[in-house]
């Protein structure tokens, strides 16, 4: 299972982690490079519909990041996202997805270190959980099933 | 909306981004991707040749999209607007994708690191697809500025505006101007009084026609965007008065770290330990004397105190190594014979001439002595009777790494500094984030110190990070020449990249309304639809996640765009 | 049964509503909604425990919004989506007068929604007892199970959106899912596109939801769409201790936040 | 054990000579540099840590200053010019002043009118002594002979030895070194030959012309010592005597004359720094040399009679150099440099030990 | 061509179903899943349900799926490649245990599907389906295929017609020439037509209302305030279009992720709101009574007047499904009140 390369994508916040991944950027940190970043304005912009999408198209984990609470440059933007990600989690968990597939985490301007530790523990336990094998098959369902 | 005529450019960046990644291959594989009509790789794409190269492709290729896959926009996204402003083509039909930090310095397999950044590329690309053109807006800035606390640099920055001739407001929340400064007696390292520097400015504030002064008044909300801000403040015994300026300065300084819970050195519990400030006061009223107003014998300063330790204050609070050397000098000068010892842990000097002091300094028969202020602070303690001084300091000397004894009949802590009691509040006020030291956190801690990300707030002196006196008021004036220049030039531009609401969609819920951080979404009551003020929306987007209808959509970071940008960067490999 | 036609016929002999909603007896002994305007029409009302239907769904409707002043003969869900759409600035106390029967058999009739909060927050809000055992029985169940269960009932799913109908607090005048720039949720009934509009519908009504079960009760194919809206009721209420349709003027749930909302996943 | 710190003993150390400690500010480069620094003597920057934090105690047990051989590398190497070199000079003075027990050590170090009193109170004796004797010679002579003997005598008796027992108190007792009991045996060995030949000079770079001219002016006064007391050089008549007694001499003379002529130049670092009391040990011996050679030119020539105030003379000098500069002078380092490499390898095999216990 | 009886023997059907399954033809029966009868693909004759008045659902999906795709394009570097249906890709398929109502609702779906447009995509559908449907011994409240000229023993629009005889002989009527292709194929299962009197084990289902009381009459109550009446408690879900044999509107809409896309036809329903939105915002039907007028009008005057067939087989289905109990029986008998007054 360990040549397994896992598709990871992430939905950072321009003010905080994505400024923290450039640090770990300009500090050299080397970290797994399944992980592809996205960058919102703020983690209030990122829609639980893009959180969906990313598996719908063969994403295999999602991490969802931003500022600290009480760090945010939009001042609630983080506080918001935090809502809906609680019961965005529960929601899918009771529907039976896999939530150990989500990563939400905080991570600020000046957590390289940390950055880089959460994208390799995180493709780490993906890889242990192996490609997201039941929404592949939904995928497939939807691409070609012939309706009756 | 006409076709997408997309021009991508892979750059090398030196070798920071070929050394990693194949970019020949990159931008090869890129030329059949759908739209593209230009794709090429360059040592340095933000290099003025390779700007020019951008310019004159999209004239002669009549390309309306340039996708750029570099370094981190956070960089050079500005660089490249002002490129396509030049072959004035709207600045926001432009996207960079960042195969530098998040890609070629961070792997180490150059075959996985190529296709990521295939998968960046062709990712921005398609997003790129669905980017309109946008117009920037552009505020007219109100010439009268804010300026919050009255410390030093609030007061270099209110009388340079002045002298500038433009309106002042000054909030003080103390009764006296000075701040921190004004009890002060000397300054380091010339020893010359602060009085005197300090007193003629605050006269020249008074007196002057352009400032108006707002003692013992606190700040409780801002409202409004650079150029247009307003507040309502109430002067303690005086009616309401309502402010709108453009620009506001926040100088709240710093205040003195309260040692007490620091158990071993006794404050609090030992009547002569006392912290710099008390000892600041003493020099200022003139008379240096032990609580039962008997002269010192042995006088003790420990430095660190509070600072440079992981459960109090883990910075530096910079100034107190040369303020301690100061007060020896002081000492000496009062006391020729009395015994001085200077407990330090390192001998931080570091402006002008404070070298020059420390040496003048261990030539005045103090004597200085090392400890480790991390995890062996030294101790205090009431002597014994035949001790003949008041107290013993416990000490795990560092350099000559034995136990001694300094005998101490007054004690003098150099505390820290540390964020003031409601530093919390005028962070949220001005939307200014703090770091996790509760100092303001700069717009860019090496280019740009002084201003904030919020436009049109900038935070100068301690507030930002212990200072001595010359690097704030240093700040002060870098502050005042940008928000002059601001004023000078009368508008400033507000960026183009707000929600907007579709209204016939909108079904009047107001969710957005109370979502909104800047309140910049009202209820219109009889079309019965929220509509945004666009130059007070600052793009976060919280709205937009949040409206079940979609009826919020916004420029720049729309939902076609996102999702575009996730397929792409999923399909891709 | 008969307080309520006396009330309804004094309020129509006066004039002071123009149609009173309530239920009157359906084909097949069933029970359905019925609006009566003329006075004499008084003698079809009925109420009693079988009386299950949201009659608020009716309230945003043009066509019953244009006869004039509204009455409705709610049930406990109905107020509390009275409630909830007044929160959400939809109706207005002038537009409606409530009238309610307690569970023994009194009848109330409310001034305005103030009085409709007391009344809820005495009444019982707890989820009905067979649902809340089907969900707990679905928490012990494995992922695996679980989402296997989902699948079976999704896969009948024809994409009618009777749920969406059904549903009082569903009043956008137009749907995510008629999105398709983007393609948020995709056309057809797959089972992706089932689990994925059952997910936004879901999400939608976090913290809206009154829980008055009409969504699996419009479900032509009966999946039990109703456990995914109850289940976050209980998330909401136990993270946030808030219940929808019980204050006519606070934020609902996802346009508020609290600084120190409790999680335990967050890295 | 913790010891207390004073600001107050800078001033008594100030006595013995103006020092760098206030401008050392602990670079380490002196230690650094210094050829005869060991792992476990560490000089002279530990020294001044001790002086600038007044840690009496540990001054007085350290015999670290003994260790130098003041060749003056650190001095010129360091950047806040603080000269170590001096210091550790200083620093001998006083712990001379220290083990001395009669304390008239520190009383002439630090005030040179106390000195020069005692000097001439000396002279005065002596020339007391000759009316005494009528300014017979051979009564006079005679009396030299025997001062010279007992004074020897009653100084190595009265004031070196309790010193050096001081020294063993101050050093090993206080400074609780536990060494086994062969290594005061073995040690003996390095204290003899460090003694007679101040090997570790050769240690310091091109120092070995100063340690050839210090050691033949050690050898030289040795047997100077020798010939005048034992061989009684002045009555004698062996011509062999005689003329070793002439060569001894006329040996010291010239090289006394180099290191007085050096102090006068101040060309190298230990001449640069010249405490009365450096003068003093040199120029006495100088005179001695030259008074002894004089005045047996003297006898040879039978002027003595008629010219006995040159042996008064030879005679003050001799006494003042007995009672005042041997026990109290420059002169006990001679004794005290031996007897701290001998305590150095005590405790170094006293370290030894105690390592190989834990 | 005349109708032919035979005899079917339970046992003979059982291995009929088996046949046809071996055939290659997809055999869709009702199935009751959670207590609910709907068609799906049988294997085996046992695993069809007997007890059972009409299907939830229409079998209308064999010939109109819910969701089909109708066009494939394949998007390159500038050039945009289109691939209509494999229509070969359709498969045979055998409809069992329809009821002469169902079948009766092919007709009118053809009559759309084949009007001034031939959608051949229905064509090749139907032609590839074969009907076998099974008279009603049974009826519900909600049963009015007898008021709308529709017969419980009906042949119309079904190859072959099962009446039960006794609980194991059919007697099987092979109506059309796909019926007696089947017949010969599989000759040794069907045995001499028995002489019963077909109407005796037919149900009889009475007549509610007079058709003719409707029909070109409904136009003048264009205006009237019937619809409103009738129509306030519909909230427009459109299950009664999904589920109804007849309704055969359908939207089309485009899906692409930018490289290659499909153009999707799925069920619509006149009774949603957006069903008549413009892209200026106007709506002509924007209420709720319009959409329910629609829905009439269409099945009672616009077909008939079209295509001269009455756009609704009486099936019950819609009211059967409809959460808020729109009985269009009770509708109809409605409506007739207020025309004749």
């Amino acid at each position: 299972m360990s040549d397994f390369q896992p598709k990871i994508v992430a939905f950072v916040c321009t003010w905080c982690t994505y400024a923290g991944a450039d640090l770990a950027g300009t500090s050299r940190i080397k970290y797994e490079p399944n992980v592809k970043i996205i960058r919102f304005p703020c983690t209030g912009r990122i829609d639980y519909m893009f959180l969906i999408k990313a598996f719908a198209n063969g994403a295999d984990g999602v991490i969802v990041s931003g500022c600290h609470p009480n760090d945010c440059h939009y001042v609630s933007g983080n506080f918001h996202a935090r809502r809906r990600w609680i019961v965005f989690r529960e929601l899918v968990d009771f529907l039976g997805m896999d939530v150990n597939r989500l990563c939400f985490s905080w991570v600020s301007a000046a957590e390289g270190a940390q950055w880089a530790k959460i994208v390799n523990s995180f493709t780490e336990e993906i890889r242990q959980l192996g490609p997201y094998k039941a929404y592949m098959e939904l995928v497939k369902k939807d691409k070609n099933e012939s309706v009756f | 909306m006409e076709k997408p005529r997309i021009g991508v450019y892979v750059c090398w960046c030196g070798t920071n981004i070929a050394k990693m990644v194949d970019v020949e291959a990159v931008a090869e594989e890129i030329k059949n991707v759908p739209n593209v009509v230009v794709s090429r790789n360059y040592k340095y794409m933000c290099s003025d040749p390779g700007q020019d190269m951008i310019i004159n492709d999209i004239k002669e290729f009549k390309l309306n999209r340039i996708v750029v896959s570099a370094c981190s926009p956070r960089i050079h996204e500005i660089t490249f607007r002002k490129t396509l402003k030049k072959a004035e083509l709207n600045p926001y039909l432009f996207q960079m994708a960042n195969i530098r930090e998040h890609d070629s310095w961070v792997h180490t397999d150059r075959a996985e690191a190529t296709k990521k950044a295939k998968a960046l590329v062709t990712a921005a690309i398609n997003r790129i697809n669905y980017h309109e053109p946008l117009k920037e807006l552009s505020v007219d800035i109100n010439p009268a500025t804010l300026i919050i606390g009255g410390g030093i640099s609030g007061i270099t920055a209110a009388l340079e505006i002045a002298d500038a001739d433009k309106k002042v407001y000054m909030i003080e929340k103390s009764n006296k101007l000075g701040g921190y400064t004004a009890d002060i007696d000397l300054t380091y390292p010339h020893l010359s009084s602060v009085q005197q520097m300090l007193g003629p400015m605050i006269e020249r504030m008074k007196k002057n026609k352009n400032i108006d002064l707002f003692l013992e008044t606190e700040i409780k909300e801002i409202t409004g965007y650079i150029g247009n801000f307003e507040t309502i403040i109430t002067p303690k015994n005086d009616n309401e008065t309502k402010l709108s300026f453009g620009n506001i300065v926040v100088s709240i300084g710093l205040r003195s770290w309260d040692p007490s819970p620091l158990e071993n050195y006794g404050y609090g519990k030992f009547p002569d330990v006392i912290t710099s400030v008390e000892f600041e006061k003493m020099l200022l009223s003139g008379n240096i004397a032990k609580k039962d107003g008997s002269i010192p014998k042995n006088i003790a300063i420990i430095h660190c105190v509070g600072s440079r330790n992981k459960n109090y204050h883990e910075y530096c609070s910079r100034t107190c190594c040369t303020v301690a050397l100061k007060y020896a000098n002081q000492l000496r000068s009062a006391f020729p014979n009395a015994s001085i010892y200077e407990l330090f842990a390192d001998m931080r000097t570091m402006s002008k001439g404070c070298e020059e002091l420390y040496t003048i300094t261990s030539r005045k028969k103090v004597v200085f002595m090392m400890f480790d202020q991390e995890n062996d602070l030294p101790g205090i303690r009431k002597a014994n009777i035949n001790d003949n001084c008041e107290m013993i300091i416990e000490l795990n000397e560092k350099r000559s790494r034995k136990f001694v004894e300094v005998p101490a009949d007054m004690v003098i802590l150099m505390v820290a500094m540390e964020g003031r009691e409601m530093v919390k509040e005028v962070a949220q006020i001005t939307g200014v984030s703090l770091d996790g030291n509760k100092l303001f956190i700069e717009k860019h801690p090496k280019l740009d110190p002084v201003a904030t990300t919020t436009s049109g707030v900038y935070t100068v002196g301690s507030c930002q990070g212990p200072k001595s006196i010359p690097d704030s008021v240093s700040q002060a004036r870098a502050a005042v020449a940008r928000i002059l220049g601001t004023i000078a030039r009368g508008t400033a531009q507000v960026a183009g990249t707000t929600a907007h609401i579709n209204i016939n969609i909108c079904c009047g819920c107001q969710m957005c309304i109370s979502v909104c951080p800047y309140s910049a979404i009202s209820f219109d009551a009889e079309k019965n639809v929220s509509v945004i003020n666009e130059i007070l929306c600052q793009g976060c987007g919280t709205c937009v996640a949040l409206c079940r209808p979609n009826a919020i959509d916004i420029w720049g970071c729309s939902n076609r765009q996102m999702t575009a940008e996730l397929t792409a960067l999923l399909l891709s490999d | 049964m008969d307080s309520i036609r006396k009330r309804a016929r004094e309020l129509l002999e006066k004039n002071t509503v123009k149609v009173v909603i309530g239920y009157g007896v359906g084909s097949d002994n069933t029970v359905r909604a019925i609006f009566v305007r003329r006075p004499e029409g008084v003698e079809e009302l009925i109420f009693d425990e079988t009386c299950v239907q949201n009659l608020a769904v009716y309230l945003l409707k043009n066509e019953i919004k244009q006869i004039g002043k509204l009455c409705i003969i709610a049930n406990i869900s109905a107020l509390r989506t009275i409630l909830q759409l007044a929160s959400e600035h939809q109706i207005h106390e002038e537009e409606l007068l409530c009238l309610s029967v307690t569970p023994n058999g009194e009848l109330l009739e409310f001034t305005g929604f103030k009085d409709i909060e007391n009344y809820i927050s005495s009444c019982n809000r707890d989820l009905p007892d067979k649902e809340s055992e089907m969900i707990k029985k679905l928490e012990k169940m494995s992922v695996d199970e679980r989402w296997q269960f989902w699948m079976n009932h999704l896969s009948r799913c024809i994409k009618c959106y009777a749920c969406r109908s059904a549903c009082p607090m569903c009043y956008c005048t137009r749907c995510q899912v008629e999105y398709n720039q983007p393609q948020w949720i995709t056309v057809e009934a797959t089972l992706m596109g089932n689990f994925e509009w059952q997910i936004t519908r879901t999400m939608h009504l976090a913290g809206r939801c009154v829980n008055c079960g009409e969504c699996a009760r419009a479900c032509p194919e009966d999946i039990p769409i109703n456990l995914l809206n109850y289940k976050t009721v209980l998330t909401v209420k136990e993270k946030y201790n808030i219940s929808a349709g019980t204050n006519a003027n606070i934020d609902s749930v996802m346009s508020s936040f609290e600084s120190d909302d409790k999680e335990n996943f967050i890295r | 054990m913790i010891e207390r710190v004073d600001a107050t003993l800078v001033n008594e150390i100030e006595k013995f000579g103006k020092g760098g400690w206030n401008d050392c500010f602990h670079c380490g480069k002196c230690t650094a540099i210094c050829p005869l620094t060991e792992q476990e003597f560490l000089f002279p920057r530990k020294s001044y840590n001790d002086i600038q934090m007044g840690l009496k105690d540990t001054l007085v047990s350290s015999f670290e200053p003994w260790l130098c051989y003041y060749c003056g590398d650190c001095s010129k190497k360091c950047p806040r010019n603080a000269n170590p070199g001096e210091t550790m000079m200083i620093l001998r003075r006083y712990l001379i002043s220290v083990y001395d027990w009669t304390g008239l050590a520190g009383l002439f170090y630090s005030s040179l009118p106390a000195l020069i009193f005692a000097l001439i109170l000396v002279a005065i004796s002596i020339i007391g002594i000759g009316f005494i004797k009528q300014f017979n010679t051979e009564s006079i002579m005679d009396f030299g002979h025997h001062f010279e003997k007992f004074a020897i005598l009653g100084v190595a008796s009265l004031i070196l030895f309790p010193n050096i027992i001081r020294m063993f108190w101050y050093t090993v007792i206080k400074g609780k070194i536990k060494a086994p009991f062969y290594a005061y045996i073995k040690g003996i060995w390095d204290l003899i030959l460090h003694m007679f030949t101040q090997k570790n000079t050769l240690k310091c770079e091109d120092n070995t012309f100063r340690w050839f001219e210090h050691f033949i002016i050690v050898i030289g006064y040795l047997l100077l010592l020798f010939t005048t007391i034992f061989l009684n050089w002045f009555s004698t008549e062996n011509a062999f005597i005689i003329w070793l007694g002439y060569i001894v001499a006329g040996v010291i003379f010239i090289f006394t004359f180099d290191f007085v002529l050096g102090r006068i130049k101040k060309n190298k670092e230990i001449n640069k720094f010249s405490h009365p009391t450096d003068w003093m040990f040199v120029i006495w011996l100088f005179l001695l040399a030259l008074t002894a050679f004089i005045v047996r030119v003297f006898i040879d020539t039978d002027l003595i009679n008629n010219n006995l105030w040159l042996y008064i003379v030879h005679l003050i000098i001799l006494a003042q150099w007995a009672i005042l500069i041997v026990p109290f002078g420059k002169w006990t380092h001679f004794l005290y440099r031996s007897f701290a490499i001998y305590f150095a390898q005590i405790k170094k095999s006293a370290l030894i030990k105690n390592i190989a216990a834990n | 061509m005349n109708i032919e009886n035979k005899l079917l023997k339970l046992s003979s059907l059982e291995g009929l179903v088996l046949k046809l399954n071996q055939d290659g033809k997809q055999v869709f029966a009702p199935v009751k899943k959670d207590n609910i009868v709907n068609f799906a693909p049988v294997s085996a004759f046992h695993e069809m349900t007997q007890d059972y008045i009409v299907t939830a659902r229409s079998a209308k999906f064999v010939v109109f799926p819910r969701v089909e795709t109708i066009l494939e394009m394949q998007f390159s570097k500038d050039n945009i490649t289109l691939k209509d249906k494999d229509l070969s890709s359709i498969p045979d398929a055998v409809l069992l245990g329809t009821r002469p109502c169902d079948a009766a609702g092919f007709k009118v779906l053809t009559s759309i599907f084949e009007g001034d447009y031939i959608d051949n995509i229905y064509v090749t559908r139907l032609k590839k389906t074969t009907i076998i449907s099974i008279s009603c011994n049974n009826y519900d409240a909600k049963c009015f295929c007898t008021s709308v000229n529709v017969h419980p023993g009906g042949t119309a629009g079904s190859d072959i017609l099962l009446t039960r005889i006794d609980n194991d002989n059919f007697l099987a009527e092979i109506v059309t020439e796909k019926g007696k292709e089947i017949v010969n194929k599989f000759d040794t299962l069907f045995d001499i037509a028995p002489d019963v009197n077909k109407d005796s084990l037919v149900a009889n289902v009475p007549v509610e209302f007079d058709l003719s009381a409707i029909l070109g009459k409904i136009y003048p109550r264009f205006e009237s305030d019937i619809w409103v009446e009738q129509s306030l408690r519909c909230i427009g879900c459109g299950t009664c279009a999904y589920v109804c044999p007849t309704c055969g509107c359908f939207d089309i809409q485009d899906v692409s992720d930018g490289h290659n896309g499909q153009r999707k036809r799925s069920w619509d329903s006149c009774g949603f709101d957006l069903f008549t939105l413009h892209s200026s915002g106007h709506n002509p039907r924007n209420t709720q009574s319009k959409r329910w007028r629609q829905r009439i009008l269409h099945k009672f005057v616009y077909v008939p007047e079209q295509d001269n067939i009455l756009g609704c087989v009486g099936c019950g289905r819609c009211s059967r499904a409809c959460s808020v109990d729109m009985n269009l029986k009770e509708h109809l008998i409605n409506l007739i009140g207020e025309l004749t007054k």
